[in-house]
């Protein structure tokens, strides 16, 4: 979330879409209500199905699950048709006035410029800005790269560089501006259109679009608009295109950085959050610095790769806090391999395992399934469940070497040797060594969780774990511990990282989580002083913040975004002010945010550019002429001292240090400006441009587990979701839960159901090209059939909530099967999310 | 008599004066349960479920998110759900929270012969006595919300409490204290009739809802938990929520004129036979000797 | 002031004692509140593990916190005092209880041997050194040190680790210092999917 | 009863068997357990009653188990006399000449058979009040099963059940004032089952006279 759950209260308007908050995040959902109960504020809903969410609206509408950015792309063209944008917050804020290269081309026929049929993938070239004197043409000390796929950077071209100087327009005419390019895009997006893809009747999105859109009638800029989501919408393969639409959408709105504004990820975990920001992905390390690529030759290779440079019209300024970059990477290899993290050996640069590939969620099992993975270890992790293609899962792991499980219950992953349909002789036949650890419960550990408004908290351990159960860092700890003592006593390949990592927690076998939790903050290691202030901090000390850090080994950290989060006053996340004078539910004073303890991101694009905020009724923060800096009710997420004429943009995590409509040099791999395609398993052609109706970034595997469907056979769209009455596949094994729903269901169209004779409660079979999934049928008006592109078209949804094990399954109260037997392994290709949206099915009775 | 006792303005079964009628200044509390604003969560029904601690039961689906059909002795905390189609075409998905309304005229107790096994406290609260419960059902019968349940193992009649035990330290009720929406409301009767009010009307002219109102039955002599309602001219729509709830005539005419003219007829029938036999004396035969012979037959 | 609570509700037993007639009490107690359940119960300080609103819980345990109690879970609701949930608690949450006290725990560690159709109980140390074994025979076998291109890559491609997304900041953290050590490339988490 | 030996060897007559009298208290007794538990039931001011009879819950457990003894003794009854219980045409004569009866003016009242009207009628008001009760009580007793939608019959039940019953206190009150207290020598009837033949013949003239004539034909 750019913003925070309680900060929902100050908005005036909500799009929720692509996420059921009302479900899955009744708490945080309360704030929206409020929003309503104490603003007015108006709702609209649109979803595959009429949800709980949808209940409370004031607009609900249908869509075909997996077109998003049609309706999206539909709503730009309404806010640029009728005028209904921030004109100020666009020129000043955001890239419309940039100029871009000449040779780059809209994707009227389903391609944009540079692709390489081939390689299945773009040449960024032209996705650049045009420089204003010319300097784009020199690859000079200008950096940022595309990287975000390393697979590209073992390749000969070095990568496109942005300009640091960009022609711009700000009147915004430029045939080749964003605006008039973004304009030209979106042209295509008609109501019309929209109906035709999405299935949403022209008039009803035309009102959905004037209501969301009103917020900006007449230029007025004190109103603001929130769009809200969650994997409804990361769960496509284009998913990350359709945030980005609607992060565009809330920059010509100028909703960003507001309160009551931005777009807001409704995370689905209580520490999804944390663990992004740890890094616990193959292609980040903490603090979303990139992983390594094997170019990446030294550490000064590897540093002027990922630190960009600005890159800005020459008359604004740009903070470009990202070109601290180095200060992060050195104090995180610190952190890591303490003492033998030497500037002499570029602080064990060539310990860090570099990455060339993609080796994501999907990618693991496909390796493992090709007998690449032999071993695995998965904590709080129910990797068959999860998906996509459980039975793959399966099958992969059946030719694993090794499992070792962490869990709390018996899962399904523990368990995949004897998953309904492997008999006894079969599983005689699977030689994969299992292991299955009692961990610890939430109540029984404790530490900090992040939460989706970035907020980390404290939690303390209220009981001990039951049993032989064990702390799960007590775990990974001994794990640790005993194959580096192997490698110490038997020696083995490259083993220096193993025996060099800093370790030095009091009770090895036992780290302490309060001791973890400094290390990440980061602490001086020798005595540093501030140039300006004159401030020391004495070595051994803990850092106040990430400003401290320094990029020659005499500060260590582990997570740059969280120093500050345990400083020499002590644990800030486990503060419990609750104090909130300007009444925004900012919350200073409770627990920890990052960055810096700032609530609502980019809250400098809350005042216009001359430092006032955009509605006097809403300040966040402001500049004060007097102190000469930023000041106000929250931190400035901004430099402090940068006043309003110097025109520094308020993005500074941006080299441009502004707002991007349009996304250059492939930081979106798959386009400038998102482009509808269709689901991999879609009912119709894209109509847009029917010869190119998927993503072509979009890769398959090609094991007998990774089939695909066509319309002919399978003519139902089907979607997956949770239930407001459970969590995930945890709460099947909690009796008050399982009380609530205790059977999985299939909600099905009642025209549907008319037509196969189903009627609510019988037993029915959803059949995808991969699996079969058994449950009740729950017939019900909440889901309609559509018209889509003139065909009628039905949309059914399943919660993914039962398994094969749990108190309901284990009685054999169900039919045992996972979900996720039913989806593809095809996935983003930016954020590697797998497509468990919109994909085909038949139904028949059982 | 502890002065505790004046707490309680109602005693089901009880003869005589009920030691704190009419001695209370004690403010009245009320649940607001605003529909317009439930999500359906069900956080009240577990929250319920645990804080009272009762046993589980085995559900089934039924073409519903709802938990089962009808609140149960051990589940006194119900969302009714209802797909709504309106006659323009839309659809709403109206959700209620059904539980004990604590009438301010309890239909339960008015049915309740045991004594003390319906008690009303000062503060509004209609609580059941378990210890004193008979489990004849009257007040299963007498009840216009089908609320009081039957357990077959305790053999007694359970409903919830309104959380008295937490309410008599100064908590809100667990249902209220989890409900992530804030669709209910707890405090005061008078204030939560305003801010029903305030909210009705805020429904009726800025959210199109011209029918919203609250729902606050009078046939009842009014709830303790009180509704606010997209449309208060239907309340069946929410899962079956009367429109006129009422003590039922029949216990009425029961605990009242028939008491009345049972008892005197009951009084004039031993009465009058005792009369008649001072006028008229027994029917003795004449020449009778009953010597009580035992008889063999 | 939880002292006064608890004399209120002593006094709260309310009731007439009748008069006893052939030896049965005929005025039944008119009223009897049950015992706040959590009255002296000690409280800790939590957040729910579902979600990501990262609700504040409250979970009280049995005991006051003196030494020779055991402490068990009686009761979970939310924290008042946080800023977001004020109190509140979704289903899962309000559930919490249940999750702890739950029968179905994993208790002890078990291992599935190849071919196997059961579970069989193994010792922790052995369950350990077991994993330290394969995780090391594993690494040597699949470490590469460098690419086709000649690159310095060593990471290991044999060993993968899934994370879930309720543990820890310092649990991920620890886990991405003790697997990156391990050279492992294999490293993703719930929240990919 | 004509193969009985109703004239008795000591010049007594036997005015009800033994099995008669078993049946009778049996449906007496429960009668009496169900009207006092019921009572207690009935009014706040005699819920004592209950509690003096072993507890309000087991009253409340034992009511309606007493009530199927009593069903049970109304049945037996109802076999044992429902003929002797028919209505005669000389029943109306008897009717009319109530206020005779009442006044004890014994000797303008039309003679009785075995049972005279006025003890038809409280059988047949306790038989038909019997199965009242019964299908009343049956409501009452399961509540829990009769569905919401049927809660009429619940309703119904609460009110008609004490109506039936209140009707059965009427006639319990003159049975039990006629026979003790009015009636001299009724009650030892019940008790030791024989009657003087001056009772017999003043009370039940008819069927005295009944059972002299087939005394004479069995000799």
């Amino acid at each position: 979330m750019t913003n925070g759950w309680i900060d929902i209260k100050n908005t005036d308007m909500m799009l929720i879409m692509g996420g059921n908050p009302a479900e899955n995040h009744p708490c945080g959902f309360k704030w929206a209500m409020e929003a309503k109960r104490d603003r007015n504020a108006k709702l609209i809903s649109v979803d595959p199905r009429f949800t709980r969410t949808s209940s409370t609206a004031d607009l609900f509408l249908q869509i075909r699950a997996g077109t998003d950015i049609v309706f999206l792309g539909g709503l730009i063209r309404y806010a640029l048709e009728n005028n209904r944008i921030a004109k100020d917050y666009l020129a000043n804020y955001t890239n419309a006035a940039f100029i871009i290269k000449d040779g780059f081309k809209l994707p009227e026929d389903g391609l944009y410029s540079g692709f390489d049929s081939e390689a299945g993938k773009y040449d960024f070239s032209t996705w650049n800005y045009e420089g204003a004197d010319g300097s784009d043409r020199q690859a000079g000390t200008v950096r940022h790269s595309p990287d975000v796929v390393p697979g590209k950077a073992g390749g000969a071209t070095p990568p496109p560089h942005l300009p640091p100087n960009v022609a711009f327009d700000l009147a915004l005419q430029h045939p080749r501006c964003v605006f008039q390019l973004l304009k030209r895009q979106y042209s295509r997006y008609t109501p019309e259109t929209v109906e035709r893809i999405t299935g949403i009747p022209r008039d009803q999105f035309v009102k959905a679009a004037d209501l969301f859109t009103s917020v900006r009638k007449d230029g007025d800029m004190k109103k603001v608009a929130t769009i809200i989501y969650a994997v409804g919408w990361t769960q496509h393969t284009f998913g990350t295109q359709i945030i980005r639409t609607a992060a565009m959408i809330q920059l010509l709105l100028g909703n960003v950085g507001r309160a009551g504004g931005g777009v807001n990820a409704l995370r689905g975990h209580s520490n999804i959050q944390g663990a992004t920001d740890m890094a616990g992905l193959y292609d980040s390390l903490p603090g979303y610095l990139k992983a390594p690529v094997p170019a990446d030759s030294d550490l000064d290779t590897y540093l002027k790769r990922i630190t960009p440079g600005s890159s800005k019209p020459s008359p604004w300024a740009s903070f470009n806090y990202y070109s601290n970059t180095p200060k992060f990477a050195v104090s995180l290899l610190k952190s890591m391999y303490g003492d033998a993290a030497k500037k002499e050996n570029q602080f064990a640069f060539d310990y860090l395992p570099k990455v060339d590939r993609d080796y994501s969620w999907t990618h693991i099992w496909d390796d493992m399934y090709n007998g690449k993975v032999k071993g695995m270890m998965a904590f709080g992790m129910n990797g068959v469940m999860i998906g996509p293609d459980t039975n793959k899962n399966i099958n992969a792991l059946k030719k694993a070497d090794w499992l070792v499980v962490g869990e709390i219950y018996p899962d399904e992953t523990s368990e995949f040797w004897r998953a309904p349909g492997i008999t006894a002789d079969e599983q005689k036949t699977i030689n994969t060594t299992v292991y299955r650890l009692p961990c610890a419960g939430f109540a029984e550990k404790d530490g900090s969780m992040t939460n989706s408004a970035r907020w980390a908290t404290w939690k303390y351990a209220a009981v001990p774990p039951p049993g032989q159960a064990r702390l799960d860092q007590d775990i990974v700890a001994e794990i640790f511990l005993r194959v580096r003592q192997l490698y110490k006593k038997e020696g083995g390949k490259f083993p220096d990282p193993i025996l060099n990592l800093s370790w030095a927690y009091a009770d090895a076998a036992h780290p302490s989580l309060s001791q973890v939790a400094m290390e990440v903050n980061g602490k001086a290691l020798a005595d540093l002083t501030d140039p300006t202030t004159g401030q020391v901090i004495k070595a051994g000390q803990q850092l106040p913040g990430f400003a401290w850090l320094k990029d020659d080994g005499t500060t260590a950290c582990g997570n740059w975004i969280y120093s500050g989060s345990w400083t020499e006053a002590g644990n800030q996340m486990a503060r419990r002010g609750n104090e909130d004078p300007s009444g925004l539910g900012v919350f200073q004073g409770w627990s920890w945010s990052w960055p810096a303890n700032r609530r609502v991101l980019y809250n400098r694009a809350s005042c216009d550019p001359d430092g006032k905020p955009w509605d006097p009724s809403r300040k966040q923060v402001w500049w004060n002429e007097a102190a000469g800096k930023w000041v106000g009710n929250d931190v400035p997420d901004f430099k402090p001292d940068s006043a309003p004429k110097d025109h520094m943009g308020p993005f500074i995590m941006n080299p441009e240090g502004i707002g991007r409509l349009f996304a250059p040099i492939g930081v979106i791999a798959d386009g400038p400006f998102p482009e509808h395609y269709e689901p991999i398993e879609s009912p119709i052609k894209n109509p847009l441009h029917p010869d190119q109706s998927n993503n072509p970034l979009v890769k398959k595997f090609k094991t007998p587990y990774d089939k695909f469907g066509t319309p002919d056979e399978y003519s139902i769209v089907c979607t997956t979701y949770r239930l407001t009455e459970h969590y995930h596949y945890w709460t099947k094994n909690n009796p008050m839960n399982v009380q609530l729903i205790p059977e999985p269901f299939v909600e099905i169209p009642v025209e549907l159901a008319d037509e196969k004779g189903i009627r609510g409660t019988e037993m029915i079979k959803v059949i995808s090209a991969r699996g079969t999934y058994m449950a009740k049928a729950f017939v019900t008006r909440r889901l309609k059939p559509m018209m889509i592109d003139g065909k009628k078209v039905y949309q059914i949804g399943l919660p993914i909530h039962q398994g094969f094990r749990g108190i309901a399954e284990d009685e054999g109260r169900d039919a045992r099967t996972p979900a996720n037997l039913l989806t593809p392994a095809v996935t983003d290709p930016n954020a590697h999310t797998p497509e468990s949206k919109g994909f085909l099915v038949k139904i028949e009775k059982a | 008599m502890s002065q505790a006792a004046t707490e309680l303005i109602r005693i089901s079964g009880h003869a005589g004066t009920v030691p704190g009628a009419g001695l209370n200044r004690e403010f009245q509390v009320c649940k607001l349960v605003d529909t317009t604003t439930c999500i359906g969560c069900k956080a009240c029904e577990v929250a319920c479920l645990e804080w009272n601690g009762y046993t589980f039961s085995e559900t089934t689906f039924n073409n519903s998110y709802q938990t089962m059909p009808e609140t149960a002795w051990n589940y006194w905390n119900l969302i009714k759900f209802n797909e709504h189609e309106r006659e323009d075409g839309t659809l709403m998905l109206l959700m209620r929270k059904d539980q004990c309304m604590h009438c301010e005229d309890p239909g339960c107790l008015a049915a309740c012969p045991a004594e003390a096994a319906i008690v009303q406290y000062a503060n509004g609260i209609v609580d059941f006595q378990e210890a004193n419960c008979i489990g004849c059902g009257y007040c299963m019968t007498g009840c216009p919300f089908n609320i009081p349940k039957f357990s077959p193992k305790a053999r007694k009649v359970f409903k919830c409490t309104l959380c008295n035990d937490r309410v008599s330290v100064g908590l809100e009720p667990a249902c209220i204290k989890a409900c992530p929406t804030g669709c209910l409301h707890f405090g005061t009767k008078k204030e939560m009739k305003e801010l029903a009010e305030t909210r009705a009307e805020q429904l009726r002219e800025h959210s199109g809802y011209r029918e919203a109102g609250v729902y606050d039955p009078p046939g009842v002599g009014g709830t303790h938990v009180i509704y606010v309602l997209h449309d208060a001219k239907n309340p069946e729509l929410y899962g079956g929520l009367p429109k006129n709830p009422q003590v039922p005539l029949m216990v009425r005419l029961w605990k009242h004129p028939l008491k009345w003219i049972g008892n005197f007829g009951i009084i004039f029938g031993v009465v009058g036979v005792f009369i008649h036999y001072l006028r008229y004396g027994p029917k003795v035969v004449e020449g009778d000797e009953d010597k009580g012979h035992g008889a063999k037959p | 002031m939880q002292e006064s609570r608890r004399d209120f509700f002593k006094a709260a037993t309310v009731g007439m004692v009748g008069a006893t007639v052939f030896g049965f009490d005929l005025k039944p107690a008119y009223a009897q509140l049950k015992e706040l359940k959590i009255a002296r119960a000690a409280e800790t300080r939590s957040t729910c593990p579902y979600c990501a609103v990262g609700c504040g819980v409250l979970i009280y345990t049995i005991g006051d916190r003196a030494k020779n109690v055991t402490p068990q879970v009686i009761h979970v609701e939310g924290d008042p005092d946080h800023p977001t949930n004020r109190g509140t608690l979704c289903p899962k949450g309000s559930s919490l209880e249940q999750d702890m006290l739950n029968p179905r725990r994993l208790t002890k560690p078990q291992v599935r041997r190849p071919g196997a159709t059961e579970w069989q109980d193994i010792s922790w140390d052995d369950a350990l050194n077991e994993i330290a074994r394969w995780t090391k025979k594993t690494r040597d076998e699949t470490f590469v040190e460098k690419d086709a291109n000649g690159h310095t890559v060593n990471r290991c491609e044999g060993i993968s680790f899934i994370g879930g997304c309720t543990d820890t900041n310092e649990f991920n953290y620890l886990v991405v210092k003790a697997m990156r050590g391990l050279g492992l490339v294999y490293l993703e988490n719930q929240a990919r999917v | 009863m004509s193969r009985e030996p109703y004239l008795l060897p000591n010049g007594r007559v036997l005015r009800y068997t033994f099995h008669e009298r078993v049946v009778h208290w049996l449906t007496g007794v429960s009668y009496l357990y169900l009207l006092f538990t019921g009572l207690a039931f009935w009014s706040p001011w005699l819920f004592w009653i209950a509690v003096v009879l072993g507890g309000d819950t087991i009253s409340r457990e034992l009511h309606p188990w007493f009530g199927l003894v009593f069903i049970v003794g109304v049945s037996l009854m109802y076999k044992m006399w429902h003929r002797q219980m028919k209505e005669t045409p000389s029943d109306k004569a008897w009717w009319a000449a109530i206020g005779h009866y009442i006044r004890n003016e014994d000797d303008q009242v039309p003679s009785a058979d075995r049972f005279n009207p006025g003890q038809k009628l409280l059988f047949w008001g306790f038989f038909w009040n019997g199965i009242l009760l019964l299908l009343s009580g049956l409501i009452l007793w399961f509540p829990q099963y009769i569905p919401w939608n049927l809660r009429f019959l619940r309703l119904a039940a609460v009110f008609l059940h004490p109506v039936f019953a209140l009707a059965t206190i009427a006639l319990f009150i003159i049975h039990v004032y006629m026979g003790t207290a009015m009636e001299r020598g009724a009650f030892g009837s019940v008790i030791r089952g024989d009657v003087s033949r001056a009772w017999a013949n003043k009370h039940h003239h008819t069927w005295y006279e009944q059972l002299l004539r087939d005394s004479a034909a069995r000799k």
